[in-house]
């Protein structure tokens, strides 16, 4: 049972942008991952774990197939009479539109948090798949006595990587600056994105935010306030998968072939719920060979899968050699066909006789819908 | 509250399923696992469904709690309604008296107030033993054209094999003249699928008149059927093609596991337009590491495959180990098959372990004495310890501990 | 599938109500409506899941159609969960043997395996024949700070009144020392108010150890609880302030009707905190004409009033034509009360008819000889003809035709 | 059982600009209406009593209360696996925004429509209350042979009334002409904004209407293909309610006191669904008085009402007067109040002792959460 009352809430839309590829039909929290997932089930199920049975998902745009993944929530037992999962769109309300940065989207969900009885907001994005614990960051935060606990993992980054928000603490674990992008290589402790918060103080920020017209909850909270508030950082020790390219998408997937990573990110009591398809079970043909891959139900195989990804609803025709790739749901690749490190989006076809090839540093992407 | 619908259907899920020895000790029969992620009752179910059946009563009575709780508030076939939906219906105490359910038509007798509250103008009447697609929708289509006041779906069977079935004996226009449970000099080949379509207010009457009888048995087959004859009742056939197969024993139940991996079996799982649902495992992608050899099989979501699966089914989150082989059998969900065993020709029940080098059942072409080969079965829960032996035929419902040298 | 639960609730739904008479000819006990729009078993499920328990299950044996219909999936209550909700639980046939729940222990004993499914540390034992608001988590909390076996919600009650109840003794700290069934000589006015919190595994051994014992009445208060106290077991009480009432008498349910109309009674239903969840009618607002009169009364939607309603409770869908009254009444869902009919100190089930100018009930004030005064009851379904007078204290089950004259 | 396969679809927020008191917070569909609906109830209910359990809800601006109203759609049974209930909000898709007319809103519901297996589809707006049976309107579709079948019924309107569209027919109820406000006063024969369509010819009018830029169903469709297509008129003979004012809603709401008229909206055998909202039955205190008027769950009434409807959870003191007026829900009215002529909002507070009059032709509004 949870001991603290905690809402949760999730950007769905947050960091689009570093993957167009995939982000140009749909938000980055319906991304599709690991076989059956969408990014989105990840922190809807740490949630839904960790005892958060109201759950604000905001929106911007591109969510049409958010919201037919998530329907009523029923799949995360989140269709509640009381609490359960709220989508917060553009324009619900007639102040607000599109918005710009996270405190603006914030404000969109001000009367959401206002309407709930809950003490805590754990926020988080859908960038960084990782299985958590967020009841353990709450009571961290209780603990520290923090305004706002931020979630951190130690890892070496490239001074190209502008993606990543580092935090310098001090001896305390508190924050004592935070920096977006760093000058040289090395270890540094990077934000994962997901933080908790004090209702009340969230609410405040909110207000505040909007009335000085800062947008960046990055750089207007973390940063700018970095004095007024008592920020402290969590180590998250477990297994992450950082989603900020369609080459990290690629190794992403592609880590889940190491059957100790998968059960990281599936341990069998702690499970990742998602949208049940009712698909059959894969169906393997006589002449079908398949090594170190991950298979979705709904498949029909009958040529060889090596080291590959393999989505709800694909068929492999005979005589074909599935190399290296992740092949996104309802992929249909014919006879005597050759692929080797591509990454297929929903419904492509690709025709019998076919050969495409990329590399692992760059896997060739092909667009939903595509006829090959 | 409660509104009229046209059609609504009962589904007899209350057979102990005794054939089917271990596997039904602790469930009922619908509630055995089939097809790697289904159960029974998916079909029938599924079939309702899909033919537009939004209400179903079934009625249970022997170890109902798993089917129970399987079927829930009916979610995963689309039928948690607020009209109507799935019911599940075990036998209760009234004012007056208390009865178990005495055979198929007193089943349904007792649930006539279930029915009258939905005041339907037929009755659909199933069972849960039988793995089949079917649109009832046709056959309804069918009852109405002939004014029928019963409809009975057959199936083609052999003639060599009719006097196993019930047999009914048709006119040309498809109309029911004579009625034989399994007659020693078969008449014709339409074999009874056990799926009626009955006008509620005569079959209402029907039992009725059943019930104050004491010396019927209460059952559709044997009393309802032939007394609806006798009285000259509109009563009709309808054809049915396609695969259907009754699971009551062991061998029936293993055979129409295969037929799933026979691609001249007309039973598709893979069509959009017809899907049989169940209530889903959470549970990741299936593995298969880089040493595993998968061929000719069904295997589902939660697996890890590090061994050798040739012509056989995998339940929901089965583990086999390397250089384990699994050959021509069903593992049902949560089984471990352990480094280096050997499983041939059997049915391994739920969250059973079979040790270390263990071997279970084996080819016929490897037994001499062909009487004595048949599928092994392993129960559900047990443990086979490192190295131990399960001859073919034998059916294990307790823990068998390593042997020691 | 099962994932652990720290608690889940019993609710014990099996009893006849027969003191309830026609009310309960055909509904369980539980299931007969009260205060305008609730019927009884909603006060336990709302207290339920408002005190954090989500998974419950309802025992039935007499008469549960109507009940399994109300319950359906749980949605009104918020118990359609994937992982627990509410769940029916009947009789059922195992392989070896079938048997009906014997008593309060034996039916809890026959659902071992539903409770083990959740692994609960505690189970709460409910019986769904009272109307009281109470947090169970409250009592959870006490139940842990006492490090208890078992835990006993009790209510004071008025000493003279304390010989009809299970009377708890205890000494200063809380702990049960003795419990007495109905004592002549009560030693305290602390009465059980059937409402248990046990230690499963403490529970499931007690329960495994009385079902062998065939001198067993295999009862709570008369079994279970005198072997603990007996075996010195950790006992508490959990003394609970507020409104409880058992409904198990005609004058008791119409009491406890009444209760809602009066301002210092402690039962709140207006209060979003503590919403007490029901299976809402669909129906619009209600409608009170210009030559109504309406007072000290409670009326729900679907009503239509066209007369002259004093401290009554009228359910969804009742009809009170022009000129009739009705006074120190229940009138149940759908029914009709004619033009000009007086129905006092009564109560009206469902769907009955109430003729022109009849007269059912009287006040106390009206009748001579008070021994013959009491409440007047008019099954459900029943139609009382133009005219015609219904004594106090008589229950009808059937149709009264119009007088002749 | 349905004969005809048909998808509904559910312009929410259409005519918005009729109503703006009302509005301001809300789309049309979630006017409240009768004391415990909103005007989408209608539509809805009457979609699914009539076989349709595949409806589209187009939205553009203020639908977060019509969500929070629909929810999963679980009241009107279309919590569904298959079908069901689903709304369309602005910014769903990439390529499009807040709509200007209805055949750029259809462009929205381009994709849903194309998902749907049904031949004909339902449209309809939210400002025409009625208890309509659709069934028999498809029927009238498929027998006539028509393209589009429009709904209309004939009333008496002033020129004035520049809010109606008027169909003038011929002898076979062919819709010879649309016209947009009359000027004369007269009976014409006015549209209650609902037609069926067969859906091959709807999307092939929405991609056209899309490459000629045009906007409006009315103006490009109804009145410039009145020739190409065969546009037929069905007349509903039952009661409605036409919501195109304050003053027409105020009628409306008093409409409802004629127990005939209620009657006629409300039939038992074809019951009206909204969202469930738990309320106990309502108590009338000692000193209560009530007269011809409506009162829904959840209201504790201690004075004296009048010609009224009282929504959900409206308190009203002793010694009050509510007369000829709406109150929404959860209004608070205190203790010696007289008020006469005046709608509410929803969680209007009017203090001890106040006294608020308007009159019949102009009822005073009192906007959402004020405290008078």
């Amino acid at each position: 049972m949870q001991q603290y009352k905690t809402t949760g809430l999730i950007f769905a839309n947050m960091h689009d942008d570093y993957l167009p590829e995939l982000t140009s039909v749909r938000s980055m929290g319906s991304v599709p991952f690991a076989g059956r997932y969408r990014l989105i089930d990840f922190p809807v199920s740490n949630m839904v774990n960790s005892g958060i049975s109201t759950i604000g998902v905001v929106t911007n745009s591109n969510y049409r197939s958010l919201m037919d993944h998530l329907g009523s929530g029923r799949e995360w037992d989140l269709a509640r009479k009381r609490g359960g999962l709220y989508i917060i769109p553009p324009f619900g309300l007639a102040k607000f539109g599109v918005y710009k940065g996270r405190m603006e989207a914030l404000l969109c969900a001000e009367d959401f948090l206002a309407h709930t009885n809950d003490d805590f907001v754990v926020m988080t994005d859908c960038d960084y798949v990782m299985n958590i614990d967020y009841s353990a960051l709450v009571e961290y935060h209780i603990r520290h006595k923090a305004d706002i606990t931020v979630v951190y993992q130690n890892m070496h980054i490239q001074p190209m990587d502008k993606t990543h928000t580092i935090f310098l603490l001090d001896r305390k674990k508190r924050v004592s600056e935070t920096v977006i992008g760093v000058a040289e290589e090395g270890d540094y402790n990077v934000a994962l994105n997901v933080s908790v918060i004090d209702k009340s103080l969230l609410l405040k920020l909110i207000r505040d935010c909007e009335s000085r017209s800062q947008h960046s909850f990055k750089q207007d909270v973390l940063q700018h306030r970095a004095n007024e508030l008592n920020i402290v950082a969590y180590e998250h020790k477990g297994q992450i998968a950082c989603i900020d390219s369609l080459k990290s998408y690629y190794a992403a997937n592609m880590m889940l072939l190491d059957h100790h990573v998968m059960q990281k990110f599936f341990p069998r009591d702690v499970p990742i719920y998602t949208k049940v398809r009712d698909e059959a079970p894969v169906k393997y043909g006589l002449g079908a060979s398949v090594s170190n891959s991950l298979i979705a139900d709904g498949c029909q195989i009958e040529g060889t899968v090596e080291n590959s990804v393999i989505f709800r609803g694909v068929k492999i025709g005979r005589d074909t050699v599935v190399k290296n790739s992740v092949i996104m749901q309802d992929t249909i690749i014919g006879e005597g066909v050759s692929v080797n490190y591509i990454i297929t989006d929903k419904t492509v076809q690709i025709k019998d006789g076919r050969n495409i090839m990329g590399f692992a540093s760059y896997p060739v992407f092909i667009q939903k819908g595509s006829v090959v | 509250m409660f509104r009229k619908k046209k059609w609504i259907a009962m589904l007899l899920a209350g057979g102990q399923g005794s054939r089917l020895y271990v596997l039904t000790k602790n469930i009922a029969k619908p509630a055995v696992p089939y097809g790697g992620k289904y159960r029974i009752i998916d079909f029938p179910l599924s079939n309702c469904v899909n033919s537009g059946i939004d209400t179903v009563g079934v009625l249970t009575q022997y170890q109902p709690l798993e089917l129970n709780e399987y079927i829930g508030s009916g979610q995963p076939w689309d039928l948690d309604r607020m009209h109507g939906g799935v019911h599940v219906l075990p036998p209760y105490q009234k004012a007056t008296k208390s009865d178990w359910y005495l055979g198929t038509a007193n089943a349904i007798y007792q649930n006539t107030g279930f029915i009258d509250r939905y005041d339907p103008e037929y009755v659909v009447v199933l069972s849960g033993d039988h793995i089949y697609k079917m649109d009832y929708s046709k056959m309804l289509a069918v009852h109405e054209k002939n004014k029928a006041d019963a409809t009975i779906a057959v199936i083609e069977v052999p003639m060599e094999e009719a006097s196993r079935f019930g047999i009914m004996n048709t006119n040309e226009d498809g109309s029911i003249y004579e009625f034989e449970e399994k007659p020693k000099h078969p008449k014709s080949n339409l074999a009874s699928m056990g799926i009626y379509i009955f006008n509620w207010k005569k079959l209402r009457a029907y039992l009725e008149e059943d019930n104050q009888n004491p010396k019927s048995s209460k059952d559709f087959g044997k009393d309802i059927i032939p007394k609806m004859l006798q009285n000259g009742e509109r009563m009709f056939t309808y054809h049915f093609e396609g695969y259907w197969k009754d699971v009551g024993t062991i061998d029936s139940l293993w055979e129409a596991n295969m037929d799933l991996l026979n691609p001249n079996v007309p039973l598709e799982l893979y069509d959009p337009s017809w899907k049989i649902y169940a209530r889903n495992p959470v549970m990741p992608p299936h593995y298969v590491t880089k040493d595993a050899r998968v061929q000719n099989s069904m295997i589902t979501e939660g697996c890890y495959v590090d061994g050798f699966i040739d012509f056989s089914i995998l339940f929901a989150g089965v583990t086999v180990e390397k250089g384990a082989v699994v050959r021509d059998s069903i593992v049902m969900p949560g089984s471990v098959i352990k480094k280096g065993a050997v499983v041939e020709y059997s049915i391994v029940a739920e969250d059973s372990v079979i040790g270390e080098n263990a071997k279970i059942g084996m080819r016929p072409e490897d037994v001499v004495d062909k009487d004595t080969w048949g599928v092994a079965v392993i129960g559900p829960g047990v443990t086979i310890g490192k190295g131990v032996c399960i001859k073919p035929k034998e059916m294990i419902d307790h823990d068998i501990a390593e042997e020691v040298r």
